[in-house]
């Protein structure tokens, strides 16, 4: 196998930071991410997603740790104080 | 009846959130149904201003825009000062009671419509109008001295956020197409509106129960400004539509456009534009004790004060 | 023609469903047609009762309630000792076969439509009573002498599960406007319901198309009853017709009621109250096998049962 | 007015994606709108039919689809050795011309409404006969001496895919219903169908905005083909309309199928018979091209094509 | 950065536990939990998502070992017999 | 705990090959898989999920390290040349 060691990176935020993190995201350097739709319950109560403003969002990265480094330094920075934002990193091989 | 069956659609929903019902809209079949009113009522709104000249709404249009920039500038000091809540969130919501509610306008319109009372078709463009100058406010009120402002997000928000964008795309297309043209299209988005409207109350119903659920922890004081705020801005709407000679119908969804607070437009617009303010509050407010208190009590009082005021001539 | 247009909207998502098409129903597309259905026919009979006595329908009501609780009764021990199913398995069929199904129902009375028959209006308020009654029989059964029901999560499932809710909330909004308060919404609700119901329909053959696949496992005793436990249970609902001195359409409604067999509100019920039960068994019968039937074959069995007794005086 | 008011809405959709508004149509209402169209033009296409004796359009029909089928081995050809495409991309564009897009068809039925012309009802079947035999030749010309078709994954993806499927399905069930037996879903599928394809149009906008965006690195030579080739496919359709003797509408709605490119049934089917071939230049050529240049500029040419050659007799 | 180790417990289960089974979740002692839609095959068959009875709900929640072992100990004890269920962990770094 | 080491296998592909998927994955001998809808950028350019051809789908595969490696070459050798296409292996504890 060909399996390359890179870290996923998850983040959960809130859905109408969407666009706006996905640009930051290929800004910093990733090659793609994935998105799925998610709602939960954190310090910001909970979150049901059953209206626009109600939902969250998923973000998968796949990168290299100082890419991951980078986006999560950002994120803390700009977004952390204001918004629900979760984020956390595990290796994982990728296998193409 | 006293009032119209479709607010019974809102208790529904409410009651259904309250007890825990397994009911729920799903969050598409909610975003269908908000295009679809913001659509048709876009579309209504051009139809009728091609049916009049627009010259005619300049003059009274800019006293309605002017003195509805008045309710933010009022209602931040009280928050701040009154309320005792921080800058930001006191900017926040008063940018929501600043803008309007496309759905309590709807109940407006219905609640005429059971009346037998017409209006003046072009009130319906307030509904696009009003929307901007509160939420500039409020992110001004917000900054005032301190950091700054997104601009570029946020008045991209502000003018190409769905709701505004639909509003005025109907607009548009109605103006455009006139009563003719839009004919065929009269069915799905005229004659079926109520029945859709019907829906939506009881989604957000379901919504609003779960936010009233919060309301616990703001205490009071917001609850009254909740409360109070709607009856202030109503009488402004009444005095101002009487010195502009508007009719009964006319005097009654100015009234209600000024009391209503928006919950689609403002609260993302405001997240980006004051994110450190708390969405839940001003939410919590708007759609938890705002909403309903106006399709249930405030407008019933709004057109008692237009038909009180009509009876005495300008 | 022999039966309604609507019906081979059941067998074209049948078909779908057994060519493996990619034609999909998305689930929040479901959801809707399920709530703007469950309302649609709530409203109706609200809508029904504000027109007569309520006092008309109490014994009646009454019978056909204390009958209906008989289906289940029958069912269990049927299952347990001729069809060998476990104690669990035999109570939670029980229970779906003794509560009632919508969508059966409604094309009950787009038959009648069809047969140009009316029919007591009262009947769809057996939709919500006879929905409670079965569903408890099936907890107990499936606990008698062993272990406990979780009681407070069933009852809440089954008076807050969303079928009940909006049947009996669309009841009450109904009876509150009154056919001229409910005008307004007659568009969507009654002209369009046909319609709605036909994509419903597509959608229920799309997903019985699955269950069907299921079947071969299950084996002939569960087919077997899923095809002549609703002829029994019409019998009983046209014999009480008969001595109620329903019409013709009001019986054949009773027959389909008593006939059909629940897969909303029973599997939600049955999957918290009887968990070990196996709950593809269920709804296999249920929706695989039953419903196709009833819709098919039955009602018109049913109909010409009722014009047969209604020669007879009762 | 020279157009229709509904591909206002389309030109919404595409203003809304290009500046980047937030609205956005779930994904599931996008499948719920095509579902019901494809019915509904199914269920139109197949109550025509009942009123018709089938055997009048054999003849037609065999020319039709005969002259259809020259519309990819013509496109092929062009983008291969003048486009200098790969044969892959080549043959999968290729197929998309030679299919047909119910949205430009029905927007050219909607033409007709407005200009009060009549047509031959049969002409919808078309929709389904002319998509197969594009999609079979497109994947022949991929394949012709280069490894195999995965035929059996791609002749059920067209006959079974969901497009095909609910077109026939439609025409099936209004055939046997007839006009007297569909008239209690006329109000949904019918009256409704303007209304819901304004929707339709207003995603369809949104969706090509994107794709418009992707164009800009595929270079000229593929937006010249986007535009002339249903220039081209429309005079052979006028031509044979006139030899065939059809009305000025059955004549406009015949090169309008021709001019048509497909972007639901075509790119799943390509996708799987040729997945080499980059979708984003046939969607993009479609979707992001001819489609808009059809319902707003290519309409009108054909109609004056249509009313030209009919006022030469055949 | 501040990264702390802690685990990832993957639940997977049908649709109609979700309420109860935040609530449970919740009362163990999470701080938080995030929900996505899913459908999926298993031991129980297939589970479509094509209406409502037939979905799945996959619960992601970040906690540390203990809290993840107590949640899996109370789940298999009460649904693990009667409903679909699949329950994984793995250690991530939790970044804000 | 009577936890096992197990892999989970990620993958994400494009919707319309869902069924596809799901086929081979069973046929190569797994027990079960997950799908959930999603969104994302990659080198096939973004995926916005708006409309049928547009959308994603992820696959979680709970398996052994050989099941894991039987997918990922057999979807290597005959989609990932063709489709978007991303793969990736982690380790898991089965909690159950
Ligand atoms: N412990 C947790 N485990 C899993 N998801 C979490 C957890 N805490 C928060 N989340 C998710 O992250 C979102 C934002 O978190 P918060 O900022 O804490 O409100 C929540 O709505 C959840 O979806
Ligand atoms: N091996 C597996 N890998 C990934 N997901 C699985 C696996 N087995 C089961 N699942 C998921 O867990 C659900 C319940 O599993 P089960 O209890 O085995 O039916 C299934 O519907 C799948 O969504
Ligand atoms: N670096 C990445 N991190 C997370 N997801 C990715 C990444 N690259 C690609 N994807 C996902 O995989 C899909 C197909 O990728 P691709 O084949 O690169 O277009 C994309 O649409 C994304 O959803
Ligand atoms: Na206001
Ligand atoms: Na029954
Ligand atoms: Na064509």
């Amino acid at each position: 196998m060909t399996a390359k060691s890179m870290i996923l990176l998850t983040i959960i935020s809130e859905a109408m930071l969407e666009a706006i993190l996905a640009d930051e995201i290929m800004q910093l350097g990733a090659k793609g991410y994935t998105v799925t739709d998610a709602r939960g319950r954190g310090t910001h109560g909970v979150r049901r997603g059953n209206w626009t403003a109600g939902g969250n969002v998923r973000f998968d990265v796949v990168g290299d740790a100082e890419l991951c480094a980078r986006i999560v330094a950002r994120l803390k920075e700009v977004y952390e104080r204001d918004y629900g934002l979760l984020m956390y990193t595990s290796p994982v091989e990728l296998q193409n | 009846m006293a009032f119209e069956p479709v607010v019974l659609f809102f208790l529904l929903g409410a009651v259904a959130g309250l007890l825990r019902s397994d009911l729920k809209i799903p969050s598409s079949i909610y975003d269908a149904l908000s295009i679809f009113l913001l659509l048709a009522i876009g579309l209504k709104g051009g139809v009728k201003l091609a049916e009049h000249p627009i010259g005619e709404m300049v003059l009274p249009g800019i006293a309605i825009i002017i003195a509805g920039a008045l309710i933010p500038l009022l209602a931040f000091p009280v928050l701040r000062y009154f309320g005792r809540m921080s800058r930001p969130d006191s900017a926040s919501i008063a940018a929501h009671y600043g803008s309007v509610s496309v759905v309590t306008f709807s109940v407006g319109v219905t609640f005429l419509g059971q009346k037998m009372e017409s209006f003046e078709g072009y009130m319906i463009v307030f509904l696009v109008f009003l929307e901007m100058p509160a939420l500039i406010i409020g992110a001004l009120l917000a900054r005032y001295g301190q950091g700054e402002v997104r601009w570029g997000k946020m008045l991209h928000e502000v003018f190409f956020g769905k709701s505004i964008f639909l509003l005025a795309g109907g607009l548009l297309i109605g103006y455009i197409a006139g009563p003719e043209g839009i004919k065929p299209l009269d069915l799905l988005f005229f004659d079926l509106f109520k029945g859709v409207l019907a829906l939506f109350l009881l989604e957000m119903g379901l919504v609003a129960a779960s936010r009233m659920a919060d309301l616990r922890t703001y205490g009071p004081v917001l609850v009254g400004f909740a409360i109070v705020m709607p009856l202030l801005s109503a009488v402004l709407g009444t005095a101002l539509g009487w010195m502009l000679g508007l009719s009964v119908g006319g005097t009654l969804l100015l009234s209600t456009l000024y009391a209503s607070a928006s919950y689609i437009a403002a609260p993302a617009a405001m997240r980006i534009a004051v994110p450190e303010a708390n969405p839940a509050l001003s939410i919590g407010a708007s759609l938890g004790v705002t909403f309903p208190f106006n399709i249930f009590i405030g407008i019933p009082i709004y057109y008692w004060m237009a038909t009180l005021v009509s009876t005495t001539g300008a």
